[in-house]
């Protein structure tokens, strides 16, 4: 195997405040190779996008990396500063909120938010910057892109927009993309588009990409893996098969189990008794032993396990219980 | 962040207070505690000037003209008498005026920012919930007053009501001027930030649900719109009373302030100045730190307050 | 779009002239008009002063001299005056002075749109002996004439009819508002309203020059704080007035100096004589206890005038005890005696007249008409209710002042009287004979005050030539309003001029300022 | 578009109407002018006269009329005080009022955005913070008092700057300009900063305020994710998208500039119209009154005028929205 993309060793992210110090990511490690989709999944607050914006260097203070390493194509970019993290963002990491309606500049045409980026990154000349937006904005599929480009974000739909929003995050060619539920705010009918137009381009130009969702069904349709995030922590990773049809961790196993997907037909969906923990209030042991209808005195003592050889950060991974 | 999940258990009023954001925020920033302690205490001095001051300033029969222009701190060459702050020209203690101006500066501030509050509230929760006609003239009568400038309005309400007013009950009325000229000046900006909120609002499901179960439009916009519109209306209102204050003062430099026997702050401002060259530096000096003081204050616990309760912001 | 440059005008300003003795002065109230005879005013006339001339004219001491007439005697017995004119002298334009002229002037000035017109009352007909002779016939024996047309100014016949402006227009201003074309040694080069007015010597004037200035301008400054501020930076020469309070740091300044005097200015209280009840009062509503004169003397007695002259005016004003100063003409040096500030006697008087406990009552007073005139009122107010009389203070601007006191909201109000003739005459004419529209007396009794005798008395005086017997007659009529309390005379105002120190310059008694009088050092 | 603008022109003309009708009815309560026309030995006669002759005996709404009717013709009266008419005397004042009025609101609109800018990126710095207290004191002193400390310490204490007025002055076909003199200009530095400091205060304030908001929206994350500089990010991202509500109240405060200039031509003797209008109250100039009044809503119309039509071109999406009316 190559080298990954993006490595990502025991990060924590801490955020200080008045009722004590929050881990919204607390000791994460994963990678992703060149070409390959991880999807990370979890409830809002689990710290998901958190990591996404500790590894693009977004976090806003007083949120900060306080543990952990994180490698981008071999060079450590967890402690860079300023400009250095700047050049980094968009030429070396691409990212797509969620939301494309207030993505854009409402006030810039399109064709000059991508032509400024790429004149940001790459030397070239606005000619050829030019050139290359209008070949970026075909790319995503934008028809008559020689015209769009002169186009002012408002004048395009949202699944639109939001193929403007990959475009402009691919314009650089990065090595890995960041998709922060790149989908939420779309139609459910454009949704699938969005998702196959990502996957296609990632695809063809070899770019890792950081999935961030809570919807099963883009994890199961785009993802080679997946890792599932609760209360900051990592609950599991693997295959997006093996998480999604054998669950390990009770949590996933849960998170399934509450999820309708297509293949299941029309049954009871089961649901996860409680919430999840406020953050400053993370119970001892294994976040999930409140909820978790396996729980032990172990999991509410012992520090978690740490997941590095098996795929579930549990004390008693479910072994073959498929979800049905 | 915001998006944490917030417990809900059931806590004293007290115990909110100190627990909140707000309270917490305030305790992080010197500036806000600095000045809400300078604010206090001025409010505190103008409320119990009586208590407080030496001398009533504003009973002319307690005074001695002899003590006239007496420098602080400095027994009166005719009389003897010493004077913490000095004397002005009429022999009035400096501290007691500038004790019971402050109260009559606050009580205008105070009062016009109500009056421009309550109207501004009104006006702008009925032409954001009503709309149409009623909406209309509202906003096009608040674009009047905007074309207006606010000294000029209030220079016009002062001349009409001086006009209109009984003779017999003219003097009194100064002051309610001031408060109606400096308030409608005002309003303004209360109803645009109130119409834009409740139009936002109006649209709420729990205002929809509301109006499903048959509340009357009056109880929805008193209960359930006002509420969501009150932190930008308390900021507008902290540094509407600064710019109340300074208007005041502006107001009777020009000719048209409260009156010289029951002067303001910013009356003896008006006065002091007259003695800036003359060498009785006291009798502009120190109404004018006062002023600044109040103003300042409050203009930043306004400041302090609209970053806190921006969560955004934070 | 205009857009030629006038090269000239910005040459001229970047080459700054270097003349020392350009002169500049700022006053609180522009002349708001440059026709003499449209506006009676202390600003109008005084500023023009320097520009027009009369036949006869005041000098520094405000002895009656000789201007465009060299000399003038009585006709007949007391039945007018005959001037006998300068000869050789010329208008600004050119224009040569004659008799035709002021025979045109006292048409002009005389007529019934002219705000001047109450000067030539005793005026009967004039009459044209020859091109330098005039004699101005009179109703009655007029003694004090030649002085009381001192600021009537003389105005070219053919310009004005050439210029269209035969009569004066107060409303709508002609051709004489903003130009001038005087006898006088200055004549005015620009003309701003409100803004700034420059003159220059004449060189045909006919007298001999006092003054070494070249060029003058004239500022209106209505914050005194800016005034003071410009002649303290040294950017005026000379500022009237200066603001009391000033008066003693300016004295200690090497740059600036202090001219102060007695202008004729006699600051007073007035009452409601007529009134049946107070307007103002909270509790003493059916009565008008100002009519009771023991209610008049107590206030008389209520007010420290010796400590509003001492702290207010800081030293720079004179008390008086009636209404004229002791430099103006008729003056009583016997009835100079005030009444003495003694609370006691107040209190017993108002007990006498029955309000023990006092009263309270409404005074009017402006607040920018008179110098420190809401101070004094404020001071005021405070020495009444140590005797229990409650003033409520409403101090307003001049332009409210005046339409609240000819609608008689008051119930005492501060008044200052400064006679034009500078005689005790005027006062007595305006303030104290009963008001008649006909007669034109007591336009000013705002209060109604009326005495039978001090009203047969006024024609006699304004008839009598012997002077001892005018005098005698101008005695009991002060006499009278002083026992009666008609009014409380209380003070003279200061006269207070800040000029820098290499400035020589005359103050006159009337607060006139004239330019040829002027040496810059 | 030209809807619109027609539109907003009625709106103002009837705007005009009502400042106008409001100004009348309040005259009568300025005071009198007859007094100030009049001297000292007047008689009750010529008092009335003289007001018939004004018309001054008349209902203040047939008075509102007769000036509408001599307004719409370019007559605004003739000034009681002065006796020319008050169109003239506008136009001679306009100048000195405008120049101040541009190069205070310049100035304010250039410190307060780069001031506001800065304490905006700059949230947390100590200099910010500073320059946030320290411009308060800005708003919390009266303008007067302001203008009269500058003068005592500039022209009286340190003799740099001139006390008063407007220094020489060159005349440009009829516009008179401070501009091209020495003393011209130094005359206008203590009143333009009293009368900007003010605007200077709310402009910062308000750029600051809305470059936090805009700071904080997805478009402008995005913009920093994408890598692009912070200069490109704070002021062709951000600054820009502050414009609109900025551009709204610096709109409205040029107008509120022209208004304190009462009060700063007051206490600097400054020739302009605010000195004149001051004038006027003291001297019950009612056609002077009313045309300043008139005069002041015209700009306050145009400036709003001018402003909605700005938006167009800072922001594209109101182009679109437009013009189906708003």
């Amino acid at each position: 195997m190559a080298d990954p993309v993006l490595s990502i060793r025991d990060l924590s992210v801490e955020i200080p405040t008045r009722h004590g110090i929050v881990r919204p990511v607390d000791g994460v490690s994963y990678d992703i190779q060149a070409g390959e989709i991880l999807g990370i999944v979890g409830e809002s607050g689990a710290g998901k996008s958190m990591a996404g914006n500790a590894v693009i260097g977004l976090l806003n203070p007083p949120a900060h990396i306080s543990k952990g390493e994180i490698w981008l194509n071999g060079q450590r970019i967890d402690h860079l500063k300023g400009d250095a993290m700047r050049r980094l963002r968009g030429k070396e990491i691409g990212m797509v909120f969620q939301d494309p309606l207030t993505s854009l500049n409402p006030l810039l045409r399109i064709g000059d938010q991508l032509t400024e980026t790429m004149m940001t990154h790459l030397t070239i000349s606005r000619a050829e910057a030019e050139k290359r937006a209008v070949a970026a904005l075909e790319e995503v599929g934008i028809p008559g892109a020689a015209e769009r480009v002169n186009s002012y974000p408002h004048e395009f739909s949202g699944g639109m927009r939001q193929r403007v929003v990959i475009a402009l995050a691919l314009c650089a060619e990065p090595s890995l993309v960041i998709a922060d539920e790149p989908t939420t705010a779309l139609d459910v009918s454009v949704q699938a588009q969005i998702i196959a137009l990502l996957r296609r381009l990632c695809r063809d130009r070899g770019t890792a990409v950081m999935l961030i969702t809570h919807d099963m069904g883009v994890i199961a349709e785009a993802t080679d893996r997946v890792a599932v995030m609760y209360a900051g922590r990592l609950a599991e990773l693997g295959s997006v098969r093996d998480v999604l049809t054998h669950p390990q961790h009770p949590y996933t196993h849960g998170l399934m189990a509450s999820t309708p997907l297509a293949s299941q037909g029309k049954r009871r969906l089961h649901q996860i008794p409680g919430a999840m923990p406020r953050l400053d209030a993370v119970p001892d042991g294994c976040a999930f032993n409140p909820r978790c209808p396996h729980a032990t005195d172990k999991c509410r003592q012992a520090p978690l396990p740490r997941l590095s050889g098996g795929r579930a950060a549990c004390w008693y991974p479910l072994v073959d219980e498929k979800v049905i | 962040m915001s998006d944490f999940p917030i417990p809900v258990k059931p806590q004293s009023r007290l115990r909110i207070a100190l627990d909140s954001d707000l309270f917490y925020t305030f305790r992080r920033s010197p500036v806000a505690m600095v000045s809400a302690a300078v604010v206090l205490v001025l409010m505190f001095s103008a409320i119990f000037a009586p208590l407080i001051a030496p001398t009533n300033p504003f009973n002319p029969a307690s005074l001695n003209l002899m003590n006239g222009f007496t420098p602080p701190m400095t027994p009166n060459a005719f009389t003897g008498d010493s004077f913490l702050l000095g004397t002005d020209d009429q022999g009035r203690d400096v501290f007691s005026t500038i004790l019971y101006g402050m109260r009559i500066s606050l009580f205008v501030g105070v009062a016009a920012v109500f009056f421009a509050m309550v109207l501004g509230i009104t006006l702008g929760l009925i032409s954001g919930y009503v709309g149409g006609w009623t909406e209309t003239i509202i906003m096009r009568t608040a674009d009047v007053q905007l074309t207006f400038p606010s000294i000029l309005v209030a220079m016009l309400i002062f001349g009409i009501a001086k006009g209109v007013t009984p003779v017999e009950y003219r003097d009194q009325m100064a002051i309610w001027v001031l408060i109606l000229a400096i308030g409608l000046s005002d309003w303004v900006q209360f109803a645009r930030v109130v119409r834009g909120a409740t139009l936002v609002e109006k649209n709420k499901e729990y205002v929809q649900a509301a109006r499903l179960i048959g509340r009357t439009p009056g109880a929805i916009m008193l209960r359930h719109i006002l509420p969501n519109v009150l932190s930008p209306v308390l900021v507008i209102a902290t540094i509407s009373l600064a710019l109340a204050i300074i208007a005041e003062a502006t107001l009777s430099f020009l000719g048209v302030g409260a009156p010289p026997t029951q002067p303001s702050l910013g009356t003896l401002i008006r006065i002091g100045q007259g003695f800036l060259f003359s060498g009785e530096w006291w009798i502009l000096l120190f109404p004018a730190i006062t002023l600044l003081a109040l103003a300042l204050s409050v203009n930043l616990l306004g400041d302090w307050l609209r970053d806190a309760l921006n969560p955004r912001l934070r | 779009m205009r857009h030629y440059l006038h090269l000239a005008a910005i040459l001229a300003v970047l080459a700054p002239t270097v003349q020392a003795e350009d002169f500049k002065w700022a006053v609180t109230t522009d002349p708001q008009t440059m026709d003499p005879h449209a506006v009676n005013s202390a600003p109008v006339l005084g500023f023009l002063n320097n520009v027009y001339e009369g036949l006869v004219r005041r000098g520094k001491d405000m002895t009656v001299e000789p201007a465009l007439a060299t000399s003038w005697e009585p006709i007949g017995d007391g039945q007018g005056w005959r001037f006998h004119l300068r000869q050789g002298v010329t208008f600004h334009d050119g224009a040569e002075f004659t008799a035709e002229d002021v025979l045109f002037s006292y048409q002009r000035a005389s007529d019934e749109v002219s705000d001047t017109r109450s000067w030539f009352a005793p005026v009967s007909d004039v009459v044209i002996v020859d091109d330098y002779t005039v004699d101005f016939m009179t109703t009655d024996p007029n003694p004090i004439f030649p002085g009381s047309i001192a600021n009537w100014m003389i105005m070219d016949s053919g310009w004005a009819e050439a210029n269209n402006t035969t009569l004066p227009d107060k409303e709508n201003g002609n051709y004489a508002t903003i130009n001038t074309n005087g006898t006088g040694a200055f004549r005015v080069t620009a003309r701003e309203p409100g803004l700034r007015t420059v003159l220059e010597p004449f060189d045909g004037w006919w007298g001999d020059a006092e003054h070494n200035i070249t060029s003058a301008e004239l500022t209106p400054i209505q914050n005194p704080a800016t005034a003071l501020a410009a002649l303290l930076s040294g950017d005026v020469d000379f500022i009237n007035p200066v603001p009391i309070q000033d008066v003693a740091r300016l004295k200690e300044n090497p740059d600036v100096e202090v001219i102060q005097g007695i202008e004729a200015r006699v600051i007073m209280l007035g009452f409601p004589h007529e009134a049946e009840t107070l307007k103002y009062s909270s509790e003493t509503t059916d009565t008008n206890p100002f009519a009771d004169v023991r209610v008049r003397q107590a206030v008389a007695h209520a007010i420290n005038v010796p400590a509003i002259l001492q702290t207010i005016m800081r030293g720079n004003a004179e008390e008086v005890s009636q209404l004229v100063s002791a430099a103006m003409q008729g003056y009583v040096a016997e009835s100079a005696a005030r009444p003495a500030h003694d609370p006691n006697q107040a209190r017993a008087l108002l007990a006498e007249a029955g309000y023990p406990d006092g009263f309270s009552f409404g005074l009017k007073c402006p607040n920018n008409r008179y110098l420190n005139d809401e101070a004094v009122c404020q001071a005021i107010t405070g020495m009444l209710a140590q005797v229990g009389l409650n003033a409520t203070l409403d101090a307003m601007p001049v332009q409210n002042y005046w339409p609240e006191l000819r609608a008689d909201n008051y119930d005492m109000y501060l008044l200052g009287w400064s006679p034009g003739t500078f005689d005790a005459e005027h006062p007595i004419r305006f303030l104290a004979a009963t008001p008649n529209e006909e007669r034109r007396v007591g336009s000013w009794n705002f209060g109604g005050y009326s005495n039978a005798r001090v009203d047969e008395l006024l024609p006699l005086i304004q008839s009598e030539i012997d002077p001892v017997a005018r005098q005698a007659m101008i005695d009991e009529t002060t006499k009278i309003l002083q026992d009666e309390v008609a009014y409380v005379p209380m003070y003279v105002q200061p006269l207070v001029w800040g000029v820098r120190s290499n400035i020589e310059l005359t103050q006159r008694p009337d607060n006139f300022f004239l330019l040829r009088w002027v040496t810059v050092n | 578009m030209l809807a619109y603008i027609i539109r907003r022109v009625g709106q103002s003309a009837l705007v005009l109407l009502i400042v106008g009708l409001v100004a009348f009815s309040m005259f009568r309560f300025v005071g009198d002018p007859i007094d100030n026309m009049l001297g000292q030995e007047r008689t009750a006669e010529d008092i009335e006269r003289l007001r018939a002759q004004l018309g001054l005996d008349q209902p203040f709404v047939v008075q509102y009329y007769k000036f509408l009717e001599g307004a719409v013709q370019g007559n605004f009266g003739v000034s009681y005080r002065q006796g020319r008419p008050v169109a003239e005397i506008l136009l001679e004042r306009a100048p000195a009022t405008l120049e101040l009025a541009m190069v205070s609101g310049v100035l304010a609109i250039l410190f307060g955005i780069a001031l506001g800018v800065f304490t905006a990126i700059r949230r947390n710095g100590v200099l910010a913070n500073v320059i946030m207290s320290a411009s308060l004191i800005g708003v919390s002193l009266p303008t007067f008092l302001i203008g009269i400390l500058l003068i005592y310490l500039f022209s009286v204490e340190l003799g740099w700057l001139p006390s008063f007025g407007r220094g020489e002055t060159v005349d440009l076909g009829g516009w008179t300009t401070g501009f091209l003199t020495e003393s011209g200009l130094k005359a206008l530095i203590l009143p333009s900063i009293t009368l900007g400091l003010y605007q200077m205060t709310l402009i910062m304030r308000l750029v600051r305020s809305e470059m936090l908001e805009v700071l904080r929206q997805d478009y402008i994350r995005f913009a920093r994710a994408r890598g692009l500089r912070d200069r490109a990010v704070n002021f062709r991202h951000a600054l820009k998208n502050t414009m609109v509500p900025v551009i709204t109240v610096i709109g409205l405060q040029l107008g509120a500039i022209i208004a304190f200039a009462i009060i700063t031509e007051t206490v600097f003797q400054w020739p302009g119209v605010g000195l004149l209008f001051i004038n006027a109250i003291q001297f019950v100039d009612i056609p002077v009154m009313a045309a300043y009044l008139m005069l002041i809503s015209v700009m306050f119309v145009g400036i709003n005028l001018l402003v909605d039509i700005l938006y167009f071109f800072i922001d594209p999406r109101l182009r679109a929205d437009r013009s189906g009316g708003h």
